[in-house]
């Protein structure tokens, strides 16, 4: 018992409607790094939660380095070395990265004015000794998210953090990220450190963890030795049914031109050109995947295709009409399904009631409302079919959409869309923070409209998901596509070149 | 709903008329209806108070017993505190200012056997007696002294709201100055409120620093601001001759400061004087129900006030009683509106 | 969810019932009688059909200022303008019914849209300033309130009237007076507005609860992006949201204007029918039925009020005080609210 | 008139204009910036008022010359006191922020008139006998041109506004306090998380506005109205609340809007005597201000970001 960091013992966590957290126990072993597994909803970041001191167990005990501990707020987490790196960071976009390290516990002067420039020191100091790269006078709403991420890591070390909890850590990172994340972790339990990982990746887990507790509904199923499981193993754990990996599929038969863009060009919010004469052709009935590095103008072309942002030039046809800068509701009108890659952003009015949400763009169409007038009985009649079809987890239609577990907010989204079943199907990031069970389940439902003569469009940073569904990847780098491949006839580490922007493009053959 | 069970007929609602119907006024009584000012504005719902008071006392009555006010907080008020001091039984009933015109003018038809009265305009009804005030004749009268006291030749009027019956105190006002010295500027503002004592005290700086020595305010709590800002300048500069002109009382005590005192003269309007005169008319019987009846200088229901002694010289109170007399035996006819101003102005 | 119900209706009579408790208390403490105080209340309020007529005129206006700020407030839109907005419709509506010359069913209506249309224009501007430049709206319709009053009191005097303080009656035929209902309550001025009222009531709630409108409306409140993703036109929303909520202060307007006075005056200070409309709101926790409860709470305290001085001597400013408690209570108890909604969830 | 007078007469006038306007909107500035909404800043202004009459009417004798100061630090406290009902209700129980801010507006006045009629037996007190003086800055008030303009005969409140904005700003911009408070503002879930506690914080803030606003209302008693009454203060509240937001949230951003309302209302008295804007309607002076400042926004001004969670009640462990 004396080598565990941490043990959470028979945690029970109760929310209206439902048990999060019920009897579940958890063993952090001193220097090792721990995976927390579990479908979406299973009430991992509930757990996390708990240990945080952000909730408080109905029932179970919670001990650090044998004592037993009574967490009931973070601040005393922070006292007894826990830090948690939240999924959705706890940063101020307004603070630069080292206000939002040392809020909290500021170095003064003696004139009681905050020491930034001691601060900042500290701050760099401990970046180059634990390689977590960040600029400590930038403002948090001026860098990556992979930054973010790094500052809020920062954030716990700076308060001395024995035991680092990740709540999807990776969900929000490109695979280049994520390297430098996985070399993070490591060099963090060299420095003695001991780390609680939730993640859907059972890659990542194979690669990293030493330990995985797994948990599915609410309920601890076991704990295993990662080195002595694998992969397959542990999904059906975690599912509770086997699942399959490689998404299987009949070869694709493209048909007609559904997109056709033509020498694109887009800038940003900050005015600068981030799509610079793109082409791209789309046909029915195959799916191509967007690779890329985040930032090379994947979410520009999105929002121009689906008008949320104004084209400076260039022309973006849907079946031969002319889509360019229409107006988002003309553009679905015409046959555009968005998974977007906000989902808290876009995707979802938090405040509304999950079955209103699921109207969001056809409120105003029959049956869903007549002369201006709703028809409710017809809006949940659809809600509750697509939360059955698609396996929401919500405690009811009416749950606003804010109270589901974000796992399953992304699968009311989809639903939405993928159920309008549009010309085009535009999906951002579709399975960002799903687990294994729902990837499997969106990449079938992606295929099917393929095979109903639909065209997809899927922009992702997982290669391996690019690889798996795609008919046809075409590279994207610099607002441009610069290779269009087949994933059968190339590899990661072709792409990866590709999406670097060497020249010597394999596409074409 | 709730109500209507105990209040078969309009007449005798007993709740709310017990209060007098056991007093010994029963065969008389009287009673007023303030505007938003409230009756103790220190103006002249506050005056028509001490009148009907003063009444009461002479009779032997007091507050709810035979004499009552209905205080009004906005202006939808009126009515109802004029339809309650009926149901009330009150025999003659007061609406004190302009604003009461038209509750008076209603209520006045519905209830035809009550005697009413509105102070500051005119109703035409058999039952309802008019009762005017000729502050265009204490305004000249202070346009006098003003005009007398200035060393700048600069005098000022700061105004609440820009309505007739202010513009009669500015009439008045100019007429007094210019038949003094027809050369003295006269700086007219109004701060578009009886409330605001900054807009008052931004008036009055500008004023004051643009030379102007004398001010006379007709603008209720906005003349705060004037005072405020004269105080001030006297604080700093004791010597400085600099003076306000208050209304409707006697404003003295508001122009103290140490041992001086800003405060010139106030044209005084003595509601009170009115209030009584015609309580005690239609007690006798002789209500002049339909008429209009204006008060002025030969009733002392208008004046002007001589307490600060020093700034009010010997000289001065002579001026003001000449012209006095002047206005009195009709030798002139002092200006109400700003067209009759012109002409009068331009006679000189 | 029945006792979500159940509880609805509990917290807003448990508050009241503490706020007149607190009030009672305050009243004992200042030496006054509660009972007598509250005898007073009830008497002015609904003391007789005529004091029950008053209250629910008085009614009618706080509805639709209510509605108003609940309406804007629906989609996350503070409108402090409802005050502008409110004597600009006033000022419309009389404006109509004096220079048009039409019969009734011609006259009033037109008199009515005119007023909620000149509302409407009132609210349209600061949302066309918060959806095009992103000015927000609460500084501009604190703005807009001060223009509406200067330029409207300008517009009775030069352009209504020759310079008086208050214009002429509106003719019958754009009168929302009523014979019929003033007979019944013995001439208090309630009139035919409170329908009115009650049916914007009613439209208030269908736009928002029922239909496409109030459902992109409350979309833009919530979230801004993904309405735009939506394919809703924020723009659209915002101004639209804007201008409807300053229609129904403009109706208030009309009341007034077309029904309780049938002229318009001058005016030295906000008729705070806007002011209150937030409370009232709010209070009604911006639903329709809310606001309508909660106009009726306020009619019935404030035209209640006036009757305490007179009668029990209790300052009439108590009300205010019990209103704000009152505020206070239901406010505070959605804390109570959540908590039991919880507990019900995890029951089923 | 020369132009450094017309400029003194323009700009005096508007530093005491403004001065109340500046203490309330510096209020202002904490509460939202830690997330509360205060529009109960008009009430926390009766409440100044009215403390600070009553107390100088009680004391002035005893305290003589020192009474307007004491007064107005007596307004600050009960203010202060008084503005915690405004946090408790919408810090701890959650209560809509508008809804508690329109509750003070009412409470305030309510009990503020009350209580005049109850100790004075009337509606209005009477002037106080020790309000402030204006006076000249020694030294400064002799620099030519700067002198005439800024350092003679104003408030010394005025001055006091003007360093409090600065203080304020030093505060949340350069101290621990403040950026703890302004992060409470912004995202108090990740203030909560690096142990913050989100509600102290707000409580201090909202009662930091009360004494702030309580000052501005003392401050407008014991220089303009000089008596307390129902209509001492009306509007100068909602109008700290538009210097607030003009001054997109900042308190040299609220001080300078403050002034700008000063600096136009006295403009437009000013106007009124300036020959060649002698035949302007007054109407137009009149307004002048008010369209002035929705120009302004409009203008160069635009678009304001409130703090993030401003308005929101804080609820732990929910996002
Ligand atoms: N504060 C809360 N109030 C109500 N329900 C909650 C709350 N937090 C979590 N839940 C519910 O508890 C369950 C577990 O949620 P939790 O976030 O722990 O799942 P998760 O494992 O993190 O899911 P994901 O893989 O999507 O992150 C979900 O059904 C969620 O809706
Ligand atoms: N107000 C709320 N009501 C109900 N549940 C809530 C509320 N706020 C948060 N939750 C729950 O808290 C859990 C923790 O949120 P978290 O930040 O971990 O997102 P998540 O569950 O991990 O989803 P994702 O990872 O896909 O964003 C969520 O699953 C959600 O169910
Ligand atoms: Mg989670
Ligand atoms: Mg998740």
């Amino acid at each position: 018992m004396g080598d565990y960091v941490v043990e959470m013992l028979h945690i029970r966590k109760e929310f209206p409607g439902i048990v999060a957290n019920d009897d579940i126990t958890i063993q952090l072993k001193k220097g090792e790094i721990h995976a927390l597994l579990g479908e979406n909803g299973a009430g991992k970041s509930t757990l996390m939660n708990v240990l945080f001191g952000l909730y408080q167990p109905e029932k179970g005990e919670i001990r650090v380095n044998g004592e037993k501990v009574n967490i009931t707020n973070p601040n005393i987490a922070n006292d007894l070395g826990i830090g948690m790196v939240h999924q959705h960071f706890m940063l101020v976009d307004t603070f630069t990265v080292t206000q939002n390290i040392i809020l909290g516990s500021e170095p003064t002067k003696k004139s009681g004015k905050i020491n930034l420039k001691k601060a900042e020191k500290e701050v760099q100091e401990l970046s180059d000794r634990y390689g977590l790269k960040v600029d400590p006078a930038a403002k948090i709403s001026d860098i990556s998210v992979g930054m973010q991420q790094r500052a809020e890591i920062l954030k716990t070390l700076y308060r001395g953090a024995e035991v680092l909890i990740f709540d999807e850590p990776t969900a929000v990172l490109t695979p280049q990220e994520i390297n430098e994340l996985i070399e993070i972790m490591r060099s963090l339990i060299k420095e003695g450190k001991s780390i609680i990982l939730i993640t859907h990746k059972l890659k990542e887990i194979m690669e990293v963890c030493d330990r995985c507790t797994v948990i599915r509904k609410g309920k601890g199923i076991t704990t295993v030795d990662v080195k002595d499981s694998n992969v397959t193993e542990l999904a059906s754990l975690m599912v509770g049914r086997d699942v399959s990996f490689k998404t299987d599929k009949l070869a694709a038969e493209p048909k007609e031109v559904v997109l056709k863009i033509d020498n694109l060009f887009v800038k940003d919010s900050r005015k600068v050109d981030l799509v610079k004469g793109l082409n791209l052709e789309l046909h029915a009935g195959e799916i191509v995947g967007i690779a890329g590095v985040d930032g090379n103008g994947q979410s520009e072309l999105i929002e121009a295709i689906t008008g949320l942002v104004k084209s400076e030039s260039g022309t973006i046809k849907l079946n031969n009409k002319d889509i360019t800068n229409m107006t988002p509701r003309k553009v679905t009108e015409s046959g555009v399904g968005h998974i977007p890659q906000d989902r808290h952003k876009y995707g979802l009015v938090l405040d509304y009631p999950i079955g209103e949400n699921m109207v969001l763009q056809t409120y105003y169409q029959k049956p869903f409302s007549k002369g201006g007038v709703l028809n409710f009985k017809a809006i949940y009649q659809k809600a509750t079919k697509l939360i059955k079809e698609y396996d929401v987890r919500t405690p009811s239609e009416h749950t606003k959409a804010r109270a589901l577990s974000g796992g399953n907010q992304q699968k009311a989204i989809i639903s939405r869309e993928v159920d309008r079943s549009p010309d085009l199907l535009i999906a951002a990031q579709p399975t960002r923070g799903l687990d294994v069970g729902a990837i499997e389940f969106i990449h079938r439902k992606l295929i099917e409209e393929r095979d109903k003569g639909k065209a997809v469009l899927l922009v992702s940073f997982e290669l391996d998901e690019i690889m798996d569904v795609s008919d046809r990847i075409a590279v994207m780098f610099d607002g441009r596509i610069v290779a269009n491949v087949k994933p059968e006839e190339t590899n990661e580490q072709e792409l990866g070149l590709l999406m670097a922007g060497s020249t010597e493009s394999a596409g074409d053959k | 709903a709730c109500g209507s069970s105990d209040s078969g007929d309009k007449n005798n609602d007993k709740k709310s008329g017990e209060k007098v119907d056991n007093g010994e006024a029963a065969d008389f009584s009287a009673a007023m209806v303030t505007d938003i000012g409230g009756v103790d504005d220190k103006s002249f719902n506050q005056s028509a108070w001490e009148g009907l008071q003063a009444w009461a006392d002479e009779h032997g009555l007091a507050k709810g017993k035979g004499i009552d006010y209905a205080q009004s907080n906005d202006q939808s008020d009126y009515m109802p505190n004029l339809t309650r001091l009926v149901k009330q039984d009150y025999k003659l009933i007061f609406g004190i200012g302009f604003n009461l015109k038209e509750g008076i003018t209603k209520v006045a038809k519905q209830y035809p056997d009550t005697h009413f009265s509105i102070v500051d305009d005119v109703v035409e009804q058999p039952n309802v007696a008019s009762v005017t005030f000729k502050e265009h004749e204490g305004s000249f009268l202070v346009g006098v002294a003003a005009a007398m006291k200035t060393k700048t030749n600069k005098v000022g009027f700061v105004g609440g709201v820009d309505s007739p019956l202010i513009n009669k105190f500015e009439s008045g006002f100019i007429a007094g100055v210019k038949s003094i010295n027809p050369d003295i500027d006269i700086d007219v503002q109004y701060a578009e409120s009886f409330g605001a004592a900054d807009k008052g005290k931004l008036i009055a700086t500008n004023m004051y620093n643009n030379g102007i020595d004398v001010i006379y305010h007709s603008s209720g709590g906005t003349g705060n601001g004037v005072f405020a800002q004269a105080k001030d300048i006297k604080q700093n500069d004791p010597d400085k001759e600099i003076w306000v002109i208050g209304v409707d009382r006697d404003q003295h005590e508001e122009g103290q400061i140490g041992d001086n005192n800003v405060t010139l003269t106030s044209m005084v309007k003595r509601v009170d004087i009115a209030v009584q005169d015609l309580a005690n008319k239609s007690m006798s019987g002789d209500f002049p129900g339909g008429e209009i009846l204006e008060y002025g200088l030969e009733d002392d229901a208008i004046s002007v006030a001589t307490t600060n002694e020093e700034a009010m010289t010997d000289e001065i109170v002579e001026a003001v009683n000449e012209w006095k007399e002047k206005i009195a035996n009709g030798e002139i006819d002092v200006p109400k509106t700003r067209e009759e101003t012109k002409e009068f102005v331009d006679a000189l | 969810m029945t006792s979500n119900k159940k509880f609805h209706l509990l917290v807003p009579i448990i508050s009241v019932f503490l706020g007149l408790l607190f009030g009672a208390i305050i009243m004992l403490f200042s030496g006054y009688n509660p009972i007598e105080g509250y005898a007073a209340l009830w008497q002015g309020s609904f003391g007789d059909l005529y004091f029950f007529g008053e209250t629910l005129r008085k009614v009618t206006p706080y509805i639709l200022t209510g509605l108003a700020v609940a309406f804007a407030y629906r989609s996350s839109l503070f409108n402090i303008g409802a005050e502008g907005q409110v004597i600009v419709g006033w000022l419309a509506a009389i404006w109509v019914g004096l220079s048009v010359d039409a019969p009734m069913y011609i006259h009033l209506p037109l008199a009515i849209i005119a007023a909620a249309v000149a509302g409407g224009i009132w609210g349209f501007i600061p949302g066309l300033l918060k959806a095009k430049l992103g000015v927000h709206e609460v500084i501009v319709t604190i703005m807009m309130n001060y223009i509406a009053l200067y330029c409207t009191n300008e517009i009775i005097r030069s352009i209504l009237t020759d310079n008086a303080e208050i214009t002429e009656p509106i003719p019958e035929s754009a009168s929302l007076a009523s014979a019929w209902l003033q007979n019944i309550t013995y001439f208090s001025r309630l009139h035919y507005g409170i329908l009115i009222a009650l049916f914007a009531a009613l439209v208030m709630w269908f736009i928002i609860d029922r239909t496409t409108i109030g459902y992109e409306l409350k979309s833009v409140g919530f979230n801004q992006h993904a309405s735009k993703y939506a394919g809703m036109n924020v723009s659209k929303n915002i101004i639209l949201s804007m201008a409807i909520s300053g229609a129904f202060a403009g109706l208030a307007g009309a009341m007034e204007g077309l029904g309780t006075y049938g002229t318009i005056s001058v005016m030295s200070g906000f008729t705070n029918l806007g002011f209150d409309g937030i409370a009232v709101a709010l209070l009604g926790a911006n639903s329709a039925v809310g606001v309508v409860l909660a106009a009726f709470l306020f009619g019935v305290l404030k035209v209640g009020a006036v009757n305490m001085p007179t009668v029990a001597g209790v300052p009439s400013e108590l009300a205010d005080i019990i209103i704000a408690l009152i505020i206070f209570f239901v406010a505070s108890s959605y804390l109570i609210r959540w908590l039991l909604l919880r507990f019900k969830k995890e029951g089923k | 008139m020369g132009f450094v007078d017309l400029l003194q007469s323009i700009i005096t006038p508007a530093l005491f204009f403004s001065a109340p306007l500046i203490f309330t909107a510096l209020g202002g500035v904490f509460s939202e910036r830690s997330g509360v909404v205060n529009i109960g800043l008009e009430g926390l202004m009766v409440m100044g008022a009215f403390v600070a009459i009553v107390f100088n009417l009680t004391f002035a004798d005893a305290l003589g010359a020192f009474t307007p100061w004491i007064s107005i630090l007596v307004a600050m406290v009960v203010s202060g006191i008084f503005s915690i009902i405004h946090a408790v209700a919408s810090v701890s129980f959650r209560a809509d922020q508008v809804v508690s801010g329109v509750a003070i507006n009412f409470l305030a006045l309510g009990l503020g008139v009350f209580l005049t009629k109850q100790w004075y037996g009337k509606g209005q007190t009477d002037m106080v006998t020790e309000p402030f003086y204006t006076t000249d800055i020694p030294l400064l008030g002799d620099i030519p041109v700067i002198g005439p303009i800024f350092f003679q005969n104003t408030y010394l409140t005025s001055y006091l506004a003007i360093v409090l904005a600065f203080v304020a700003w030093y505060i949340l911009y350069k101290t621990p306090f403040g950026l703890r408070l302004r992060a409470v503002g912004e995202h108090p879930m990740a203030a909560d998380t690096n142990g913050i506690n989100v509600y102290k914080m707000r409580y201090i803030a909202v009662i930091i506005s009360g004494a702030m606003g309580g000052l501005g209302g003392s401050v407008f008693a014991l220089t303009i109205a000089l008596n307390f009454s129902h209509s001492t203060i009306v509007g100068q509240g909602f109008m700290s609340l538009a210097a607030v937001i003009f001054g997109k949230w900042h308190p040299l951003g609220a001080m300078g809007a403050a002034l700008f309302f000063g600096f136009a209302q006295s403009l437009s008295v000013i106007s009124a005597g300036v020959p060649f804007l002698k035949d302007v309607p007054q109407i137009y002076l009149l307004i002048a201000p008010y369209v002035l400042t929705i120009l302004a926004l409009a203008g160069f001004i635009g678009r304001a970001e409130a703090p993030k969670a401003n308005g929101v009640p804080y609820i732990k462990g929910s996002r």
